[in-house]
This record gives C-alpha cells, structure tokens and sequence, in this order.
C-alpha cells in the first residue's frame, strides 16, 4: 500500500482494475497469452485481446476451450521458454488445479492473476477467497492485492521473482471489488519494465537442439527430493521477493518493502487490537482504524501481501505486542476453522508471545463489508481470552440466522 | 533343433547410435504401440518437440532419470498433450517473430511438434483439448495410438475398445456381451473440425505410417493421424502376434486404414477377400466369450454386422 | 551390481531427465526366450528391425542381422515377421 | 471538497457504469481522489442497476457499498415506481433527475434538494440518440460545482474521440449551464 499522497499523482490514469491489470501485463509483454472468459475476470483477457488486435502487442493470444487448457496451454508455452500468462477466477481456478499443481512440480513461472470469487455452490459470481485458498497447498506462489494499483504490481513482481525461482504463481485481487473498480493507477510502462524485468533464461526447454524430457515420473526413491526442491525454492523466494521488492521501489518508485515485502501494516505498532485480513477489504479497515484512533482506541492492521511462501516470521513480530489478534476472512476450511486463522495460529505456535485470536469470517461471495461490520468486530474481540472453546474463537458476524436451518 | 542352430552374439557389435526411441525402455515385450513411438521419431527426426499425455508410453519411456526419448520431450498430465502442444506451438510462433534465431534448427517451418497419446488420453479424457488445438488451427500434427483400452490402469474400457471386447470395466457376463458400443470415429470427428490432413494407419505397415507422419509434418495446420497398435497384454494374445493382429485388423475390416483431405477420403486401403472378424478375435483372450462352442454368436455377428456396415460405407472392399 | 544406480543423482530442477538414457536399463534380462538367427537363412531383409519394439534386431553384415541380448525382450515378433523363417526362439534356459 | 459519494439509478444498459467511470475520471482530473464502481449483479439489459462514485481530497480506501449517498442520480423516471431512490440519502444530499418535469411534478419525496433535467432531450438534440450519460455528467457538474467544464470536455473527449466526442460535449455544457439556470 503506498503511502496516503495528498492528490492522485499525475501519472495515473482512472480505469477498471482488469483494464489497468491488462495494460500492466501488456508492458510485460508475454510471448504468450491465453484466455478464457470467467467472471469477474472477464476484462482482463477482453482488454488484452484488445491491445493485441491493436497492434500495440505482439504476443501469441490463445482463446482456449476451458480453464483447465489455460493452464495447459501456459504449460506447453512456459516449457518451450515462453513468457506465459493467463487469468482467471474460481470455477476457473479449479480446473486449473490439476495442470496448475504439475506446473509447480516441472518448476514452470506461469503468472496468472486471479480474479477471487466464492466457489460454487450454490453458484456464486462474488468476491471471497474461498478460490485461491482451495489452492495453497499446490507449490504456486502466491499474493494479495489491496487495490488496483498492487494489483498491477503485483503481477510484474510475480514475474520478477517466478524466473528467479522457477515457480508458478497467483496474483489475487479481489472480484468486482477490485476489478470492476474505476480509481487511480499507473500503468508501468516498456521502458521501466524491461529496467525491471530481465527476459527470461530458463535451465531448461523444449528446445530441439538440446534436447531434454521434461515432466517425467520419480518413483518413490526421488519424487520426495523433487518436491522437497519445491519446498525449498518457495523458501528461497521469501528474500528472492524481499530483493525484488527493492528494486521495485527503485524502479517504479512505488515502496512496498515493509517486513521484507511480506506483510503490510497500518498502526499496528503500539495496536492493542490487531485485525489481520488479505486484500480489498483493508482498505475499508484502514479507515475504520483512523475513526477509532481518533476516539482514542488503539486498533491496528497487519495485512499478508503474501500469502505463499507464508510470511510467518514477520506475522509473529507483527503480532508481537497485541493485545488481541481478530482475524477477517473471506474463507473458511470447511469441517474446521478458516485457513487463515489456522496458518495464523500455526506461525505463533513458536512465538514467545500467543496473542488470543478471534477469527471472523465475513464478507463472504460478496457480502457487503461495512465500516460499522469491523467497528463490532473490533469492540468483540476484545472479549478475546487466552482459553476460548472453538465456538468463541471463531464466529460468523455477518450470518443471517433467521434464515439457516441448521445442517442437516 | 535349436541345438542346430549356428549361435552368435552380436550383442557388443551393436551400437544404438542416432536412434531417438531407445531401447531400454520398459515397454512389455512385444508392445505394439512402442514400435509405433519407435517409427514416428524415425518419421520425425531430431527437430521434434513430442508432447506426451499420462499413459503407457510415457510411463515405460521417462522413469526419473532415464528417458528413452533422443528428442525434446514433455509430459504434463492425462488430458492435455494437445494444449500443452498448442502452448508449445505458441511460444514457437511468438519466437518466430521476436527472435528468429531463437532455433538452432534452419527455420520454424523444420521444427515438428508432435502430440502423441493414447486412445483413452486422446478421444476421451482429453477430447477438449484436442478439439481445441484443432479448431484454433495449431500447427501440431497429433498421433493416436489405439490399443482399445485404457492400458496403463489395468484395461479399462475406452471409447476405443470394440464391440464385444471384455475389459476390466465391461466384462462380459449372463448380463453382458462385454463391452457395448462401437469404436468411436475419431477421424471424421477430426476431419469435421476443419482438419486438412487426416489418416489412419496400422503398425503392421510402418513404411505407410511414416509416410502418413511425413505428409502431416510438411504440412502447417492440425493434423490427426489414428494408428493401430495392438497390446499383447490388455488383449490376451501372446506376444509375437502384436504386428500379424495389426494387419488382421485391417484385412478384417475392424481397422480402415485411409487418408482424409479437406474432409474427403481421397485414400483407401482396399482389402480384398476381406477376412471375418473372426479371424482376429479368436487370438485373444479378451474376445475368448465370442468364438468356440459356447461363444456368443450374436455378439460376434453385432461386431461383424457394424464392421460390415463400415465398410460399405467407406468402400473398402476391392 | 551396484543396488541403486542413481545413488550419487541429485535431482535437476523440475526433474528433468537427459535425452537417450534408458539405454542403461537392460531389458534382456526380462527375457525368457531368446531368438535365434540361422545366418544361413537370414536375407538381410530387415523385418526383424522393422518390427522389433525394443531395437534389439539390427544389420550387423550386409546379408545378416543380428540381436541386442542386452535389450531384447523375448516377445517373438522377429521370428513370427521374418519371411524365410530363419528366426527361432529358444528358452533361455535351455 | 469533503467527501462525497454518488449514486446512479438506471437501467442495464443506459449506462450507468460510464457515467460513473465519467464522474471518477472527471475528479481525477481536478486533483481529486475518486472512485467509481457498479453494483456487482447478473442484470441483463434493462432491469433496474445501480453505480456509485466517490470523491474525496485524501485517498480512498474504503471498498464497501455507497449505503449513504450525498447526490443520487436518476437516469430514468420509470424506476422511480420500483426504486427507493431516495434510501440513505443524506438530509441535505442531491438528487438530479433526467426529466422534462418541473421538480415539483416529480414523484419524489426529499428534504434535501431536487434537480431536474431533460438529459435526454439533451442527448437527442446533440446526438440523435437518447444517450444521456454526458449531459447528466454536465447537470452534475453545474448542480455542484465540483468539476469543471474542462475537465468534463476532457474525459468526454478521451472517452468517445472524435465527432462524437463533440456532440457529447455539447450535450454536457448544454446540460451544465440548464441545470445553472
């Protein structure tokens, strides 16, 4: 989150979040592009589909039959050396899994901005993170935008640091939230990025005059080594992120590098209060935390930029003085508690200090988030205690009990 | 009579210079369908990228670390060799343009890029993705190979498998003839999605495969080719009879081998005194229930009657 | 006999296998019948490489073929294609 | 300027969205901080929608729903039989009406105050088409002094280029200095 400016600079432009996103990878540049339309990711791949019918870029645009052969396709691409992207949301992102998970093990840098929305069922268009949570556990990278303009940077620094580590990864922004939006951003352009981004030089490719097999079988004796390698590079991409971060700041100017680029924070460093949440919704929050300091409450917020390689270390500094930690998801792990949360309680399990933690799931397949929502949830995580049965540490404020009729 | 024979060892004169399938693979002796790997890369040569679904010939071709393939290679997953195909294409394409001394190889139009996959990975599981790279127009010459069941599980019925034939998951029983439908047409499926070159072909008669592979690498677009490739071990026949079953199939009419241009048969195989189907079936085990004393004589006469039909439609008999 | 052939491997990133190296597999030990060329009625022709799966059957003079022992398989496609039945195959333990 | 947020009743269709997006690059323009966005829904073409703009002179985080708008804008009278336009409009808070009506004919019950249009006659005069997104652009402007005719001409003229670029900014002054009137 760059810091609070006085006017908009005059070097951004008011468009659509997937517009601004789709002008940000046209400065990138792929060798190639495929697309298939999804809800609310639609506008990414129309306006790219655009500044290609344009002229202004020359990449290969794929208009695929499905998801499942987005992903497929970046595949075949990634593997012959190309610069590969593609987008999606949700259903999308589940028919991608498969490929999406192989392309971790063949150690592909396929980006993909994802449009986050519920998943089915019952079907549902709308923003939560129900999708890219379905698919942490694959070896993608993974980061969460803010607001358009992270959402854009993120892209180019997932590249950045894709090619370093040799890893796929998801740039989330938050559906119709951040897409369909129309606010400020600026839109890198060639000559920074190329300052930014070196081309591509992969180990190996698909290339007839050296030729190598790549995707073949380990059997039991080496399939733990090479997705150990996996393991080991997401954990190399923490600093590889931290460095590129850096020179992003250098570069673009635009100063993400707060706790090693990992986590962003807003008064959270004397925050008896702390809320932890992923993406759009910090936004409201930030505001929120500026009403209750006003009234003398002290309420901070400590915000994931990334969300795999997992930023443990800096979340158990960042949590280190709270009083209360109140987590809000637009997720949920079903059968037990939010991912979020768990992965949050996971990293303080170590800690010398455990906060007591509220998880609140909320704001979910676009479920309007209010700043009097957080104001109570703020005021009820102050009930937080060292000890609480699950029933108190996680709730859903914003269920419509009146209308539930209780499981089976 | 063996001891008869004059032995010799030739063993250590051979060398397996320039072959680009190699031995060593663990195919199953007498695998039909790893001589038809054997006579695409032969077809193809060295400026190949070949791109492999899950399936027999992956598995027996690329245990970590060996590979038996001299060309570039990728497997990906079950469903999608003719997406991965279609990226790969891309990306030369997109090379082509940015950086035409990207190849070592002369120039784009020598670089073959090949989706070889089963008849499960191809007219079934990965279908999409086919008519996908079809229908976009990718310059990928894409190679079914047919064993008519899903192999490398254990043979499970596939889109492929013919009338009658039991397989693991169509066993014939009081209730069953095995399996229940007819092969599935995947060259006039190919051929209706625009497809300029279509053939079919057999591993019996390999000279006309790889003619069939060369035609479809001269030229750009999709290309489909359909080749038969028996499986000693999915159909119970002993090992040796992988190539005369493959020529069966085509002198039975089971298999018509033919080329399709513009969505025309412009080339057939014509078969004189075309064979009965019983003269394939009786050598396999998983056709055993059709032939002999107590055989199910309807459902030979059901395989018989579509393959008939077949042929009549096609004119294959001379 | 080494136990493991690839203990000193360290895995390439992505796993990624070097081109040609199944040869070090040897699948004659698969084999439970060998074939067995009569020189005498070997043509040279080539069906047996032609049609042999696991590139065991190869010219080794200008009338003759011969068989890769470390690679074949024992499938019998040689001896059932081979037009002058000069190809038999006898168990190996005989 | 305080903050101020917006909210457009129309019509799928009618687009609401571009006024929106209008009214945000408009306030850029100025110097302000400003955000536009629909209501995010599966409406097809003509069902009632809605679209909200934010202003403000410091950055805008918040990313919930206009629930309080300081102006409303009403592209279509017909809705006024469905829609409360009128819900959470602040006491003082604006609505603009694209109407040939006198306010006092308009069937709308407000203690702020209530502007009157015809963006559509507006349109058809300039355009030919009943496309009336520029000229309420223009009304809001003149009702509220918050844009500027250049920065109104500007943002048209990037939008829509050209001839038609024009005709729209003819509409849109036209509609700024009737609503001055």
């Amino acid at each position: 989150m760059a810091t609070a400016d006085s006017t908009p600079g005059e070097d951004t432009q008011v468009m659509k979040g997937t517009s601004a996103v789709a002008k940000g990878v046209a400065a990138i540049d792929p060798d190639v592009i495929s697309a298939y339309p999804i809800t609310p990711q639609t506008g990414v791949v129309e306006k790219l589909s655009e500044i290609v019918a344009d002229g202004d870029i020359d990449s290969e645009f794929i208009k695929v039959d499905s998801e499942f052969n987005a992903a497929s396709t970046c595949i075949g691409a990634s593997a012959a050396g190309a610069r590969a992207f593609s987008a999606t949301s949700s259903q999308g992102l589940k028919l991608m899994s498969e490929p999406l998970f192989t392309a971790a093990g063949h150690r592909l840098p396929i980006v993909m901005a994802v449009a986050n929305r519920s998943l089915s069922g019952p079907l549902s268009i709308w923003a939560d993170h129900t999708d890219c949570f379905a698919e942490r556990d694959g070896g993608m990278m993974q980061f969460h935008a803010e607001d358009v303009q992270e959402a854009i940077d993120h892209v180019l620094l997932s590249f950045k640091v894709a090619e370093q580590v040799n890893l796929p990864a998801l740039s989330n922004f938050d559906g119709f939230i951040l897409t369909h939006v129309q606010e400020p951003a600026n839109i890198p352009t060639e000559a920074e990025v190329s300052e930014f981004l070196p081309p591509r030089d992969p180990a190996y490719t698909l290339d007839p005059s050296d030729p190598a097999t790549m995707g073949a079988y380990a059997r039991p004796e080496h399939w733990t080594e090479a997705r150990y390698e996996v393991q080991a590079a997401l954990e190399d991409a923490r600093d590889v992120w931290t460095d590129a971060v850096e020179e992003f700041d250098d570069v673009f100017g635009r100063d993400y590098t707060e706790y090693d680029g990992m986590i962003d924070t807003y008064r959270a460093d004397d925050a008896e209060t702390v809320i932890v949440a992923l993406g759009s919704i910090c936004g409201t929050i930030r505001g929120v935390i500026d009403e209750m300091r006003a009234d003398g409450e002290l309420v901070g917020l400590v915000r994931p930029r990334v969300h795999r390689p997992f930023p443990a270390e800096q979340l158990r500094d960042a949590l280190s003085g709270a009083h209360q930690v109140a987590v809000l998801t637009k997720e949920n792990s079903q059968g037990f508690e939010s991912a979020l949360a768990s992965e949050i309680k996971s990293a303080l399990y170590h800690a010398e200090h455990q906060p007591p933690m509220k998880t609140y799931i909320l704001g979910m397949a676009g479920r309007d988030v209010t700043s009097e929502d957080i104001k109570a949830i703020v005021a009820d995580a102050e009930t937080a205690t060292d000890v609480m049965d699950f029933s108190e540490s996680e709730s859903w404020p914003q269920l419509r009990e009146d209308i539930i009729s209780g499981g089976i | 009579m063996s001891s008869e024979l004059q032995e010799q060892d030739y063993t250590d004169e051979i060398d397996h210079e320039g072959e680009l399938w190699n031995a060593g693979h663990r195919a199953c002796a007498g695998c039909g369908p790893a001589n038809a790997m054997k006579y695409i890369t032969e077809a193809a040569g060295e400026n190949t990228i070949i791109a492999q679904p899950t399936g027999c010939m992956e598995v027996v071709s690329t245990p970590y670390p060996e590979s038996a393939w001299g060309v570039s290679y990728i497997h990906n997953i079950f469903e999608n060799a003719a997406s991965v195909a279609s990226g790969i294409e891309a990306a030369y394409q997109a090379f082509d343009r940015r950086d035409p001394d990207h190849l070592d190889v002369a120039d784009e139009d020598d670089l073959n890029i090949i989706a070889v996959g089963g008849d499960g990975a191809t007219a079934d599981i990965g279908f999409r993705a086919l008519s996908g790279m079809m229908e976009r127009g990718h310059d990928v010459t894409y190679i079914m190979y047919d064993n008519e069941a899903y192999m490398n599980t254990g043979v499970q019925r596939s889109s492929q498998t013919p009338y009658g034939a039991e397989t693991t998951t169509s066993p014939h029983g009081e209730a069953s003839v095995g399996n229940d439908t007819n092969k599935k047409d995947m060259a006039s499926i190919a051929a209706a999605h625009g497809v300029d070159y279509v053939a079919t072909a057999s591993i019996s008669n390999p000279h006309d495969f790889k003619q069939k592979i060369e035609t479809a690498l001269e030229r750009d677009g999709p290309k489909f080719l359909h080749v038969y490739a028996p499986c000693p071990v999915g159909w119970g026949y002993d090992s040796s009879k992988t190539v005369e079953l493959a020529r069966l199939a085509v002198e039975t009419g089971l298999f018509p081998v033919f080329e399709m241009e513009g969505g025309e048969i412009t080339n057939i195989r014509k078969v004189s005194d075309r064979k009965p189907i019983e003269e394939f079936v009786k050598y396999q085990k998983r056709f055993s229930h059709l032939v002999g004393e107590d055989g199910d004589e309807e459902g030979l006469a059901e395989l018989q009657a579509w393959i008939d039909g077949r042929a009549e439609d096609l004119g294959i008999d001379a | 006999m080494s136990s493991d052939p690839y203990e000193n491997l360290s895995i390439s990133t992505g796993a990624v296998a070097q081109p040609n190296t199944s040869l070090v597999n040897k699948t004659g030990s698969w084999r439970q019948f060998r074939p067995v060329i009569d020189a005498d009625a070997c043509i040279g022709c080539g069906q047996c490489d032609t049609y042999c799966p696991d590139q065991a059957a190869k010219q080794v003079d200008d009338q003759l073929y011969g068989i890769d022992l470390d690679y074949c398989k024992g499938c019998g496609i040689c001896a059932e294609e081979c037009p002058t039945d000069a190809i038999e195959m006898i168990r190996e333990d005989s | 300027m305080d903050k101020t947020e917006i909210r457009i009743h129309g019509r799928g269709g009618q687009g609401s969205v571009t006024l929106a997006q209008l009214l945000a690059q408009a306030a850029h323009e100025e110097g302000i901080w400003a955000q536009a966005f629909p209501a995010f829904g599966v409406e097809r073409r003509g069902a009632p929608v809605e679209a909200f703009a934010r202003f403000d002179e410091s950055k805008i985080t918040d990313r919930s729903q206009v629930d309080e708008p300081d102006v409303v804008i009403v592209q279509d009278t017909s809705l006024l039989e469905y829609v409360d336009v009128t819900e959470g409009l602040t006491d003082d808070g604006l609505i603009i009406v694209n109407t040939g009506k006198d306010p006092s004919e308009v069937a709308i019950e407000t203690s702020g105050e209530l502007l009157t249009v015809d963006a559509t006659e507006i349109a058809l005069e300039h355009l030919g088409k009943p496309i009336m997104n520029t000229a309420l652009l223009g009304a809001f402007a003149g009702a509220t002094e918050a844009l500027s005719r250049d920065s109104l001409e500007e943002v048209i003229t990037r939008k829509f280029g050209g001839e038609i670029g024009e005709q729209n900014v003819a509409a849109s002054n036209d509609a700024f200095t009737e609503v001055q009137a």
